[in-house]
């Protein structure tokens, strides 16, 4: 699916645990599970409230496009 | 070793005998000599007999406490009774004339180191300076120079003069034996 | 990580020891944030812990780290900010650390209200040691120490803390988690001892011996009992039963105990 | 400055010999009959730009004194029996973190709370061991007041030196008697302040050992390198580290920054021993009244000798592997129920009879007490 959104929601693989918080916890359910590990399937709906990344108790999120980057 | 000399100074806790003793030394040590001072600590020193020892020498003080004194002041009679026993042959005991006088083989100087600090300066409190005075004089353990100048270094401030009477009681005290 | 957080953190460290879900990592990152948001001057601060889950938070974090002993964290720490009051000093620690073997330093910590932020990492258990009941968790919970149910009446932190005389206390928690990080900012700001109870989740052990779920599960609960104070005090005793009241709950500018040591150091030596 | 004769006590000497080396920061707990070093450091430190603190317990002074001198300050403490059992955790953690720091000990009669306002020495065992695990420690003993003073300059220079706490074993005896002192010009006393990293080394590591001498150079936090310290085994990054070998290299460098260096560090006195056939090891105090014994035995024509130990750990091997085989009998005298005795032993190797002179009423040992024991020591040979 390609998004109309120009940032977006980079998972670090390395670091996650998989403790689903990020996945429970968006207001817009824009994460999936596979398999426990969180992935992006609603970035269209993402307001950027950065909640996810906020509770991610491994910094393993990151919300946020090139403007954030930089 | 030499002309080590040891004096103990009893009474009862809160006569102010171990600022006494501190005095006693550092008068000796404004003379020349060695002195070392110590004393009981701890409940002992707030009621009941307390002591302070001094160690007076011309050369290095190695064992440090006083095993059979030269000189005992006793200001109270248990004092008294609880250190008389051990001087040397040719010790003095100085007791205040409160205190009924003992036998005892030792030469006793019996002196009115209370009554004198009441009369002559108005408060007893000064009995320890009084008695420190008598002693300088009775036994020329210290001269009378260092001892007042070793009194005038410690006492409070604003209470030089007041000392410093009771001092020169103490000092004719012992200078009319 | 986000790039600019990245200076904060000792990357080559991570991932770290705590287990998946451990809220522990939550409020490392808040602590972090925080002092971001405030762009605090990162050679300024020193973090010291005492021993514990929470207590291996410092070495991952790129400041003046001191991981110290079973709760002396704050006495190590009192003696870093007297000698050295130009320091930010940042306590991390648990609440068995702080609370049971740590009580005494942090009621005196407190009382002299010196220039520490202390920031509890509560999750109700002693985790490093598998599992045992501290003096935060609730009474009826179990423990591997409390196999029938923990009959110890739990401390209130933030109680104890403004009576024993902290001069900032406040309470969060990592759901409500933007909220927490504002407590934090202000309690970094606040001159004189801070304190926050940020409460916290165990799943590995807390969550599995009483019987709460996975992490989410335990993040839910909180979520469901956490009270504003604003909103508590509307309550009944009957219906604040259970529930944690988030917030702050005392601010006061007081003398600051380094400054007062300050002004002792000029009174010494005046007609020198 | 003219040196000026005076009357000092001995815990005053000490905090006077504290503010030469350079003590800037002081924490403590009150007890018996060690207070008087804090109270006067509370009068003294601010006095010089320092910094006293009465914390709420011993366990807390101990962990300030070390918080402070991560910050570059040279802190102490001082305490009595009771108070030193509950500062070994955290001299464990400075001994294991390499933190500077000088601990007074004025020893009073224990167990438990004991005899606080008697004399005794029952704490040389704790002073070498009483922290868990090995780990190093320097350990002064002094017999005089103005010694006080010398080695509590000494205590601060070895533990800046070797970065390692270092204890003042003091007794009740010589901490609260009074004596006559000469200080001396401040500008003769010898200062050893601790090893700071070079400013051209990157990444600063800080417990690799650059210098080759077992002590690495220690920066101070707020000096600008962020670094860490742990109480766990750590590597020479100074984080936590469970590999054997990483472990066996740090535990014996810290063992070896002292057995290394014990010419510089141990420290004693011997009185006639060249012709002794008895001589006789002790410390503190009760090395006053050995002395006398030694001097009046002399007068009567005993070869009789002693050995002053001023650094009781490490302890002074060589003094005894020294004595000449002239020796007959080693008698130690201690104000405790034998503890260095069996160090002693241990050194003599067989080579000497070895036996205690021991008191731990809460009084001194007296010189009569002294030569009571050669004489019968002396007819059992």
């Amino acid at each position: 699916m390609v998004s109309e959104k120009k940032f977006k929601i980079s998972i670090n693989d390395r670091t996650c645990k998989r403790c689903g918080i990020c996945i429970a916890f968006c207001p817009k359910k824009v994460f999936s599970s596979e398999n426990g590990k969180p992935v992006v399937v609603n970035l269209d709906a993402c307001t950027k409230c950065k909640l996810c990344e906020l509770r991610c108790p491994d910094y393993a999120i990151v919300v946020g496009g090139e403007e954030d980057e930089q | 070793m030499g002309e080590r000399m040891e004096i103990r100074l009893s009474g009862s806790g809160g006569q102010g005998l171990i600022l006494a003793g501190i005095i006693l030394a550092e008068a000796a040590i404004l003379d020349g000599k060695n002195a070392v001072q110590s004393q009981s600590y701890g409940p002992e020193a707030r009621g009941g007999a307390s002591r302070a020892e001094v160690i007076i020498s011309e050369s290095s003080i190695d064992y440090p406490k006083v095993t059979k004194p030269d000189i005992l002041l006793a200001l109270t009679e248990e004092a008294l009774m609880k250190y008389k026993d051990n001087l040397k042959p040719d010790g003095v005991i100085i007791i205040d004339s409160s205190i009924k006088k003992p036998e005892l083989p030792v030469k006793i100087i019996s002196l009115p180191i209370i009554e004198t600090a009441q009369n002559r300066t108005g408060k007893v409190i000064v009995a320890n300076i009084v008695a420190l005075g008598a002693l300088t004089t009775a036994t020329k353990i210290v001269s009378k120079e260092s001892t007042e100048k070793a009194v005038m270094d410690r006492v409070p401030k604003g209470t030089e003069e007041l000392n410093k009477k009771a001092l020169y009681s103490g000092f004719e005290l012992g200078e009319s034996l | 990580m986000r790039k600019e957080l990245e200076k904060y953190f000792r990357t080559e460290k991570l991932p770290h020891i705590w287990c998946p879900g451990c809220s522990h990592g939550i409020l490392t990152g808040a602590v972090v944030r925080a002092i971001d948001n405030l762009k605090l001057d990162q050679k300024k601060i020193c973090i010291v812990s005492g021993i514990g889950c929470s207590s291996r938070a410092p070495g991952y974090l790129n400041f003046y780290t001191l991981h110290t002993t079973h709760g002396r964290a704050l006495a190590f720490a009192t003696g870093i900010k007297l000698a050295n009051p130009d320091l930010k000093v940042i306590v991390l620690t648990g609440d068995g650390d702080c609370a049971a073997i740590g009580g005494n330093h942090f009621i005196h910590a407190a009382r002299r209200n010196i220039d520490i932020t202390t920031i509890v990492f509560n999750n109700s258990i002693y985790g490093m040691t598998s599992g045992q009941y501290s003096p935060m968790t609730p009474k009826g919970s179990y423990a591997t120490t409390a196999p029938y149910g923990n009959i110890d009446r739990n401390f209130d932190l933030c109680k104890l803390a403004q009576s024993a005389g902290a001069t900032y206390v406040a309470r969060g928690t990592v759901y409500h988690i933007p909220q927490l990080i504002k407590i934090i900012e202000k309690a970094l700001q606040h001159k004189g001892f801070s304190l926050v109870d940020a409460v916290s989740i165990c799943p590995t052990y807390f969550g599995r011996k009483n019987k709460m779920g996975s992490p989410v599960k335990m993040m839910e609960f909180i979520r469901d009992v956490s009270i504003p104070i604003k909103s508590a005090e509307k309550l009944s005793k009957e219906e604040l039963a259970g529930k944690i009241l988030i917030g702050e709950f005392y601010e006061e500018q007081a003398p600051e105990y380094t400054e007062e040591y300050a002004k002792v150091i000029e009174k010494s030596q005046e007609g020198d | 400055m003219s040196s000026k004769a005076r009357l000092m006590q001995g815990n005053e000497a000490c905090v006077e010999g504290a503010i030469a080396a350079g003590m800037r920061f002081y924490a403590g707990y009150p007890i018996t009959p060690s207070t008087e070093i804090a109270e006067l450091s509370a009068e003294m430190l601010p006095k010089v730009g320092g910094k006293f603190i009465q914390m709420e317990d011993e366990i807390a002074s101990m962990g300030a004194v070390i918080g402070a001198s991560l910050t570059g300050l040279k802190a102490m403490t001082a305490t009595s029996g009771p108070g030193f059992s509950l500062k070994q955790e955290n001299i464990g953690f400075a001994s294991l973190t390499e933190v500077p720091c000088v601990i007074v000990n004025v020893q009073r009669g224990g167990p438990s709370t004991g005899l606080p306002t008697l004399p005794a020495q029952g704490d040389v065992m704790q002073a070498r061991w009483g922290t868990h695990g090995d780990h190093p420690i320097i350990v002064l003993s002094p017999s005089y007041v103005k010694e006080v003073y010398e080695l509590t300059i000494r205590a601060f220079n070895l533990s800046e030196k070797y970065r390692v706490p270092c204890i003042l074993l003091m007794d009740e005896v010589v901490a609260h008697m009074r004596e006559k002192v000469e200080l001396p010009d401040p500008s003769t006393i010898k200062i050893i302040n601790r090893k700071k990293p070079d400013p051209s080394i990157v990444n600063y590591e800080p417990y690799r050992d650059y210098d080759g001498d077992g002590i690495p150079p220690m920066a101070s936090f707020g000096e600008g390198i962020p670094f860490h310290v742990t109480g766990l085994i750590h590597d020479v990054t100074g984080f936590p580290s469970t590999n054997a070998k990483v472990t066996e290299a740090l535990i014996t460098r810290l063992m070896k920054k002292i057995y290394d260096n014990l010419d510089d560090i141990v420290d004693y006195e011997c009185i006639s021993v060249e012709d002794a056939e008895t001589v006789i090891i002790s410390f503190g105090s009760t090395a006053r009244s050995v002395l006398r014994a030694v001097h009046l035995m002399r007068q009567e024509g005993h070869k009789i000798g002693m050995i002053r130990l001023k650094t009781i750990w490490p302890f002074a091997y060589k003094a005894i592997q020294n004595l000449s085989s002239a020796v007959k009998n080693l008698i130690v005298a201690e104000m405790n129920f034998g503890q260095l005795v069996e160090t002693v032993r241990a050194s003599a190797g067989g080579r000497f009879e070895v036996s205690g002179l021991n008191k731990f009423n809460g009084e001194l040992i007296t010189p009569d007490e002294v030569i009571a024991k050669v004489k019968e020591v002396m007819g059992r040979a």
